[in-house]
């Protein structure tokens, strides 16, 4: 049994590298800096596309639009004992961009530079944070974007300059710690092995009913299943659907899921002499038998989806239109035959080491072989198949990506938009650009989107962008995942969305 | 003659091995009382075999059969494993042909003296120690505390072999199979190790059965030779009168040695007769 | 038609191979067999051991023949099946039948233990019997080496096949075989350290034979037997890491119905449906004891110490 | 006398290194004529096999100097030298591999040293041995220990040497296979003419084997005798008529 | 002046060739280690895994790419990383994992205790029940006692580690509940014991919490017999091999002429004369377990040693991995020597 004022969880975390929220790229160092940092605006836990205000009590638009005030909480303090001020957060969200790893895109998208930030972002008095911007956005996309964003959480400057090393910023300090603002903070954190969140004392928003977050490292789907099985843990995050779907019918224990900004899509390099063709991406298309594999390998762990915004997002298109594709043998069959390959091709699938890689390649691989084409399946650690994307050096591969924003221009701006596409640009982060796939017109869509403020002709916009990406876009986006685990009945008010979870609010 | 110690009728050995059959002993009958009997056979005649076979030692392949094998009250083809453990060392003893095999490498000799009298003897080890000593002392070992502490390894053959004579002797059996004791070893440490076995002999009133392919020796030692050949007894004659044996294979093995004495372009080779092994036992 | 090479009828070619007299190199090799082969069958364990072996080897050879379904069709309405009549052993995660799979996985997983043995006993017999025969500095170099790979981890030595020669089946087996050979290697310097001192290796030697030779013809078919056992021992584990290589794209790929791959994947339905992970380990579980069994008793027939 | 096949002149051989150093063999000086047959005779571990293995070249490390035909030896001995020389050890179990089959035993000493009429030269050897064509396809286990012994003698002659070391060829056989191996060596050496130096601890096989003998006491020569000396037991040395005594036979034969 | 003149001189024969040949013995343990630091490294490094997106994510720009190449060394020549490596090492740093920042020695120094915990346990089990199960299996050789135990010695080797582990959860912790499960610990203990030695065995006994020690010992113990259950298997093949061999020595067949009973010759002449090779067989499988049995710890979420280092590599971690690696080699290059010391102590003949 577990301890009734804690909450213990089994998780793979094998990924965590560090805590410093200008660093963080993974799902699970996300999730807890979330509850240890608090940002200026959180989600509603019901919507994900609404914020309401957290370190922010409120905020206002300027009527250019391209000034946000934000009115900050008073007599704050870090778990340290220093007061927390706005020049805090206005440290902590330019530091981000002085570090410049990947989380500075939040902020460099929307017009934020080193050079400019001195200007754009200021603290005129201890609790008001001011944003000043270039264009005018949507607000919402804002609020999202950089807001809610775990890089506009508030770290505690004089503590983290104390040990700052090699004018890292602190970066070294923050692999192992947080020292933030915010309901929980790190109480220890063990490679491979634990993580042991407590409740912060000094932290004035609503207490967390459980005072400590206990998460054990397990790798082992069916060892996660045993321990939730036996009440080791309340809740179990990594399961594997068979394993769910035996869970979900037994008495104490319950499976809970929340539909994520993530991804799964087979995507194809146009700079291969194959893939150049659109032709040719659109009969891969009608190879995968959607609703089959939501029903069996990706049940509760995705359902099909095939545009660029996912499903809950600003813009996304409804379901029916999202997902025009299906199996459909002949089509492709006519189609590459169209684009003079009666015969089939043969060409290769990278895919990594998650549980869904193999199957959904081997069901393609499959589907692809009736109609002459062969692919030839490659399994690589992740890192390593990271590396051959990012490298151009791929074929096709089979793959997943996260947004961080409820708004079809999270995607849009890396799936869609390429910025340069020559290979000396090296737009890595983009996996348009990973994919060689460069389209003049729907660049300029995404990039006028962004900045049209009428939300009626923005979701116009997406929509026609969505329907000729999905016809010609680099990739085939197969499915939208859910985050799902199985808690036990103990374990009350788990809440969380796509983008957020909320430890604060579980009780037992 | 008065009851004998041992008595053999018709011991059989038989290996049956990978369907093939290895008659090793056949037929073999002898009395034997407070003497000193000696078998000699060449190679492979079944000498150790029915030296074995007495202590029950045969590998798990033999089969072994007899019309008696009667030593003083006991069956030795009837007794238990139990009984078999009792007389092993303490009524019948077996001193093996090479020490350099015969003794546990990693053991003090004087402790494998000392546990062959403990296995017979309720007594301590301080006790043991003593009489372990005292048998090394016996066969003429002159410094038994040092040697009592020395590993098989670090002996020569001839002490080594005396060491067993020790071991082997130290429960003062009433019969002592003696099988090649002194082959491995040169002439001259040959001389010392049966002198010492004769006096721990006559000491006791042991019977003692001598196997050899050394007619010779056998000849000098024994008081009764045994002659095997292929498993079967061929003569069976008073050791003085082995200058004078009848059997033409007996001739034939006494010829083929060298010696001193008449030398010799030539040495005479044994024929063998398969006759032999059917002619009515000796 | 006369055709002088067919063997004499059955009776006499009994005959001439028990003869124990042979005329010929052949007829006493052929003899040296025959006896073998009786000292073989006389080990029950041993025979048992080749009758699965043999039940295998023919299962991967007339894979085709016995195969009742596509090994790559894959049905999704149907994964997961319960064994029946239709799927003897049931279906996996993607509709496949297993029974099959089992079959044709049989080709590709004797092929990668076969060949990792065939590669990595020569490597280890070799280092063992050059180490041990030389000593001295020689053996000092090459036990070090040894122990270095012994410890060198197998996973980094796999990556950088990958990286070198690309992936596939054959860089796998090339990988694990270079992980295999230590413990030969240490096995065969032992032997060779007890062979070295006998007398007809300083026979030969006194023959004016080469270091190379007396090592090749003399030292390495003492060993053999021993090796022969070590290896076939490390059959499950040999299987067991060339799946283990399976996501590191070294080793058989999907949907290659390799055994340690099938076992690796049914890994995460082990709980909810055993029976997916059931057919491929036992498969290997009955082959490595066949493997094992086979090698006792080839241990025992060829060790002349046994005669 | 000519110049001797074999000179062995203060040689001196020891094992171990540092404080466990011993020396076993100790200056020991002997010539062999051509055609002569030497016998070396002491007890066990006087160091008789340690010259023998010497002299092959199986322990390189001596001191002083060995000389074949007045010519020094290197130390690393070459092929011609094994065409020479030729070795016979005391253990037929031992010194056959136990996997070889006889024709395989005998035809690699001529691979080696790329002799030709190969098969013609193993039946003249094994006839000369007094084995039948029917054991050259014989594995030893099928062998008796005389048989096994007559194959390792073929072995050592096969490739005509003029120089046999022979160490303790009969010590594990039983006396009648004794009689007949000796025989044996007889037989060749004055078919062939060899030249025999023998190592044995059984004086009355030396006395029959050799026209020269050397007694040897914890790695020294003790003395030179001839056979007729030894049977007459005209010895110098305590020692060497202590042996005597201990050698004498007691079956007294009648007739 | 004379008497002590020549004890120097003994002594010097006998301290100084054992001095040199100890120095001599250090001195290739050293290069050793270094060829396999050197070896490791340079394969380490030309792996295709990616340690900066190991790090950085999937989703980073490149100049973010750059400048984390360039902090983790990266950017330099193979050769220049490789010296400053070995220099490093030279002083004995084995500088910080690439992924967590921290000093790979404390990595080590936290995961290397919980496997050596658990090896060590399996290893007294496999021992304790292999060896005497190898030496029955010798004594009643071909008999059903022999196969049985044959057969099930190699059923444990040759079934999947992973597929026993789930299996004994399945039975051990989930059905039965007698078994503490996954981890090292129950949770609501882990904050009760302070590590001193990292073993929680003896970290519990230390602090004389029994409650604790007894939930220690129940979650190790699943994992440690199916450990065990492998070493067994290899242990008593090999033990029974051995003990064949000098079942059918000469002393063997003295030692009974003596009357001593078949049970007492076994154990206190036979067995004598194989442990020599029976421990460097069991020290040499204790060594393979240290290095991580990378599935059991995995399905046991045993936060231990193979785990480490298997994660390490796979995110092209290759300090830690080197360093890791290091560890390894000392283990063997250490069992190997303690085994030579013990042969030439047990048995006197190889003096
Ligand atoms: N374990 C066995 N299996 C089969 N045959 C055996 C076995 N042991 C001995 N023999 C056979 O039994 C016969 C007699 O052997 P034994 O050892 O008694 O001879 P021996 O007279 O002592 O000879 P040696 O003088 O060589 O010691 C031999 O022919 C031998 O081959
Ligand atoms: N390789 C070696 N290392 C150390 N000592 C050795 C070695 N070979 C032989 N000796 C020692 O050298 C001495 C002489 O040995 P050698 O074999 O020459 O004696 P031998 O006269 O042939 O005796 P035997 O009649 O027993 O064969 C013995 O004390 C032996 O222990
Ligand atoms: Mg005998
Ligand atoms: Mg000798």
């Amino acid at each position: 049994e577990t301890p009734a004022n804690a909450l213990v969880m089994a998780w793979n975390i094998d990924s965590i590298s560090t805590f410093d929220p200008a660093q963080v790229g993974e799902v699970v160092t996300n999730e807890l800096l979330q509850n240890t940092c608090e940002e200026l605006v959180a989600r509603v836990p019901s919507d994900e596309a609404e914020v309401r205000p957290a370190f922010a009590e409120s905020w206002d638009v300027a009527e250019d639009g391209k000034t946000i005030t934000f009115h900050l909480k008073s007599g704050a303090v870090f778990p340290s004992g220093n007061p927390v001020t706005a020049q805090d957060t206005m440290w902590s969200l330019k530091r981000v961009i002085s570090l410049g790893y990947g989380n500075a895109a939040q902020l460099t998208d929307y017009g934020f530079t080193e050079e400019n930030m001195d200007e754009r972002i200021t603290a005129p008095d201890d609790t008001t944070l001011v944003l000043k911007f270039g264009d005018v956005y949507p607000t919402s996309l804002l609020m999202q974007a950089i807001a809610a964003n775990r890089v506009a959480g508030t770290l505690d400057s004089k503590l983290i300059m104390e040990h700052e090393q090699d004018g890292d910023l602190g970066n070294a300090y923050l692999k192992d710690k947080t020292a933030c603002y915010g309901p929980y903070s790190l109480a220890q954190w063990n490679q491979g092995q634990s993580v042991v969140l407590e409740a912060n004392e000094t932290y004035a928003g609503e207490k967390p009913k459980l005072g400590r977050v206990f998460i054990r490292h397990v790798a082992e789907t069916g060892t996660q299943r045993l321990m939730v099985e036996n009440g080791d843990v309340d809740i179990a995050r990594d399961l594997t659907p068979d394993d769910l779907r035996e869970l979900e019918a037994k008495d104490g224990v319950y499976v809970t899921s929340a539909l994520k900004p993530q991804l799964i899509f087979w995507t194809f390099n146009a700079a291969d002499e194959i893939f150049d063709d659109p032709k040719v991406r659109r009969a891969m298309k009608y190879l995968i038998d959607y609703d089959a594999l939501g029903d069996t390998v990706m049940q509760y762990l995705g359902t099909p989806w095939q545009s660029f915004a996912q499903s809950g997002a600003l813009g996304a298109l409804p379901k029916e239109e999202a997902t025009p594709f299906s199996l459909d043998l002949d089509k492709a069959k006519a189609l590459l035959t169209e684009a003079g390959y009666p015969d089939g091709f043969e060409a290769t699938i990278y895919v990594g080491s998650l549980p869904w890689s193999a199957p959904l390649g081997q069901h393609v691989q499959q589907n692809a072989a009736k109609i002459g084409v062969t692919f030839n399946i490659e399994q690589m650690a992740n890192a390593q198949f990271f590396a051959k994307v990012r490298g151009r050096d791929f074929q096709t591969g089979i793959k997943a990506w996260q947004t961080g924003v409820p708004d079809a221009h999270g995607n849009a701006s890396r799936l869609v938009f390429n910025p340069d596409n020559s290979d000396e640009a090296k737009a890595t982060q983009f996996p348009s650009w990973r994919a060689s796939f460069y389209d003049e017109t729907m660049n300029e869509l995404v990039t006028a989107a962004a900045v049209e403020t009428d939300v009626e002709k923005r979701k116009e916009m997406y929509a026609e962008l969505q329907k000729d990406w999905m016809d010609n876009g680099e990739m085939a986006v197969m499915f939208q995942t859910y985050f799902v685990a199985a808690a036990r009945d103990t374990l009350k008010d788990w809440t969380w969305n796509g983008f957020q979870v909320y430890y604060g609010m579980a009780s037992k | 003659m008065q009851d004998p110690l041992l008595s053999v009728r018709d011991l059989n050995i038989t290996f049956r091995s990978e369907g093939r059959v290895t008659q090793a002993v056949r037929g073999v009958s002898f009395d034997l009382g407070a003497e000193k009997l000696g078998i000699v056979g060449e190679s492979g005649s079944g000498k150790s075999q029915t030296g074995r076979a007495l202590m029950r030692l045969s590998p798990p392949s033999a089969e072994i059969t007899a019309e008696r094998m009667q030593f003083g009250g006991i069956d030795l083809l009837r007794a238990s494993e139990r009984q078999m453990m009792r007389i092993r060392g303490n009524d019948i003893a077996m001193i093996l042909q090479d020490p350099k095999y015969s003794l546990n490498p990693l053991m003090k000799v004087g402790k494998q003296i000392a546990e062959a009298y403990r296995m017979h003897h309720r007594v301590g080890r301080s006790e043991a120690r003593s009489r372990a000593m005292a048998m090394l002392e016996s066969v003429h070992i002159r410094d038994p505390e040092r040697v009592y502490e020395l590993l098989p390894h670090e002996v020569s053959g001839g002490m080594g072999q005396r060491i067993m004579i020790a071991m082997m002797l130290i429960a003062e059996p009433k019969l002592i199979i003696a099988d090649e004791p002194t082959s491995a070893l040169d002439v001259t440490v040959r001389r010392q190790v049966l002198s010492v076995l004769q006096e721990l002999v006559d000491r006791a009133g042991a019977s003692l059965i001598f196997i050899s392919h050394d007619l010779n020796l056998v000849a000098d030692f024994c008081d009764r030779v045994l002659v095997m050949y292929r498993g079967r007894v061929l003569e069976n004659l008073p050791a003085a009168a082995l200058g004078q044996a009848r059997h033409p294979y007996t001739r034939g093995l006494l010829d083929s040695l060298p010696r001193l004495d008449h030398p010799c372009d030539e040495l005479a080779v044994p024929v063998r007769d398969p006759a032999w092994l059917d002619a009515p036992a000796a | 038609m006369t055709d002088i090479s067919s063997p004499p009828r059955s009776g006499s070619l009994g005959t001439w191979l028990r003869d124990p007299n042979p005329t010929s190199p052949l007829q006493a090799r052929l003899h040296q067999s025959w006896r073998m082969w009786r000292k073989l069958r006389r080990n029950g364990s041993a025979l048992l051991g080749l009758a699965i072996l043999l039940v295998i080897a023919l299962a991967a050879l007339f894979a085709p023949l016995l195969a009742t379904h596509d090994i790559f069709a894959q049905d999704l309405g149907n994964r997961l099946a319960l064994p029946s009549g239709e799927h003897w052993f049931g279906t996996d995660e993607l509709g496949r039948d297993i029974y099959s799979r089992l079959l044709y996985g049989a080709r590709i997983t004797l092929y990668i233990a076969g060949l990792t043995a065939v590669i990595s006993a020569p490597i280890g017999l070799l280092v063992g019997a050059v180490s041990g025969y030389f000593g001295g500095w020689v053996d000092t170099v090459m036990m070090r080496v040894t122990e270095i790979f012994l410890a060198f981890p197998s996973l980094v030595l796999a990556l950088a096949f990958v990286s070198a020669l690309g992936p596939g089946i054959n860089n796998a087996i090339i990988a694990i075989s270079l992980t295999a050979w230590p413990p030969i290697a240490r096995l065969a310097r032992a032997e060779t350290l007890i062979i070295r001192r006998s007398d007809y290796i300083s026979a030969v030697r006194l023959q004016g034979a080469s270091a190379l030779r007396i090592i090749a013809r003399h030292v390495v078919p003492m060993c053999l037997p021993s090796v022969i056992a070590r290896v076939t021992l490390n059959m499950a584990s040999i299987i067991l890491s060339a799946a283990g290589l399976g996501f590191l794209g070294l080793g058989a790929q999907p949907p290659s119905p390799e055994w340690g791959a099938m076992l690796s994947s049914a890994r995460q339905f082990i709980l909810s449906n055993g029976f997916v992970a059931a057919a491929p380990g036992m498969a290997i579980l009955l082959t490595s004891i066949a493997f094992n069994l086979v090698g006792d008793g080839l241990r025992d027939v060829l060790d002349p110490r046994h005669d | 006398m000519t110049t001797p096949n074999l000179e062995v002149s203060q040689l001196s051989i020891a094992f171990g290194q540092g404080s466990s150093r011993v020396e076993v063999v100790k200056q020991a000086n002997f010539g062999i004529g051509k055609g002569e047959s030497y016998g070396l005779i002491g007890e066990s571990g006087c160091g008789k096999s340690t010259i023998l293995r010497a002299v092959a070249g199986l322990n390189p490390d001596y001191e002083g100097a060995l000389l074949i035909d007045g010519f020094e030896l290197p130390r690393r001995r070459s092929k011609e030298f094994f065409r020479k020389v030729q070795m016979v050890f005391q253990d037929p179990y031992a010194s056959l591999h136990p996997r070889k089959m006889v024709q395989n035993v005998l035809i690699e000493p001529l691979q080696i040293m790329g002799l030709d009429r190969r098969q013609e030269r193993i039946d003249t050897i094994l006839s000369d041995v007094g084995l039948d064509q029917s054991f050259r396809f014989r594995f030893p286990h099928e062998l008796s220990g005389g048989q096994r012994q007559r194959i390792a003698i073929a072995r050592a002659l096969i490739v005509e040497p003029e120089l046999v070391l022979l160490d303790e060829p009969t010590s594990a056989l039983d006396v009648s296979v004794q009689a007949e191996i000796l025989n044996l060596l007889n037989r060749l050496r004055r078919e062939r003419g060899l030249t025999y130096l023998m190592v044995s601890h059984d004086i009355a096989v030396v006395a029959h084997m050799c026209d020269r003998v050397a007694i040897m006491k914890d790695g020294r020569i003790l003395e030179k005798l001839t056979p007729e000396q030894l049977r007459n037991g005209a010895v110098s040395e305590a020692y060497t008529s202590d042996f005597l005594a201990a050698s004498a036979p007691a079956v007294v034969r009648a007739g | 002046m004379t008497k002590s003149l020549s004890a120097t001189g003994r002594g010097r024969t006998i301290v100084l060739p054992r001095l040199v040949g100890g120095l001599k013995t250090l001195g290739s343990v050293l290069v050793t280690l270094l060829g396999l630091a050197a070896l490791t490294f340079m394969i380490g490094r030309m792996l295709p895994i990616d340690p900066v997106l190991a790090v950085l994510g999937d989703n980073a720009t490149q100049d973010a790419y750059d400048a984390m190449a360039a902090k983790m060394g990266l950017d330099q020549p193979l050769l220049v990383q490789f010296a400053d490596y070995l220099w490093n090492i030279l002083h004995f740093d084995f500088g910080n994992s690439l992924l967590s920042g921290r000093p790979v020695a404390d990595e080590i120094a936290r995961v290397f205790p919980a496997t050596m915990e658990l090896a060590t346990l399996a290893m007294i089990i496999g021992t304790g029940i292999g060896v005497p199960l190898g030496v029955v299996a010798a004594v009643y050789r071909n008999s059903p006692i022999d196969h049985v135990a044959r057969i099930v010695s190699l059923l444990g080797y040759s079934a999947p580690n992973f597929w026993l582990g789930l299996m004994g959860l399945v039975v051990f912790y989930s059905v039965l509940g007698i078994v503490g499960g996954p981890g090292r610990i129950d949770m609501i203990y882990e904050f009760d014991l302070q590590p001193v030695t990292g073993f929680f065995l003896i970290d519990s006994a230390l602090a004389g919490k029994w409650d604790v020690f007894g939930n220690v010992l129940s979650h190790l113990i699943l994992p440690a017999l199916i450990l065990a259950l492998s070493a067994l298997a290899y242990v008593s093949r090999m033990t029974r091999t051995f003990m064949i061999d000098q079942l059918e020595q000469e002393y063997v067949i003295a030692a009974r002429a003596k009357g001593i009973g078949r049970w007492r010759i076994v154990w206190t002449h036979v067995f004598r004369n194989v442990a020599v090779q029976v421990i460097t067989v069991v020290t040499l499988s204790y060594a393979f377990l240290l290095e991580g049995a990378v599935l059991t710890e995995t399905v046991f979420a045993w936060p231990g040693f193979g785990r480490y280092m298997t994660n390490s590599l796979l995110s092209g971690d290759m300090n830690s991995v080197v360093g890791c690696t290091l560890v390894i080699g000392v283990i063997f290059v250490v069992l190997n020597l303690f085994c030579d010391i013990l042969y030439r102590v047990i048995d006197p003949r190889t003096r």
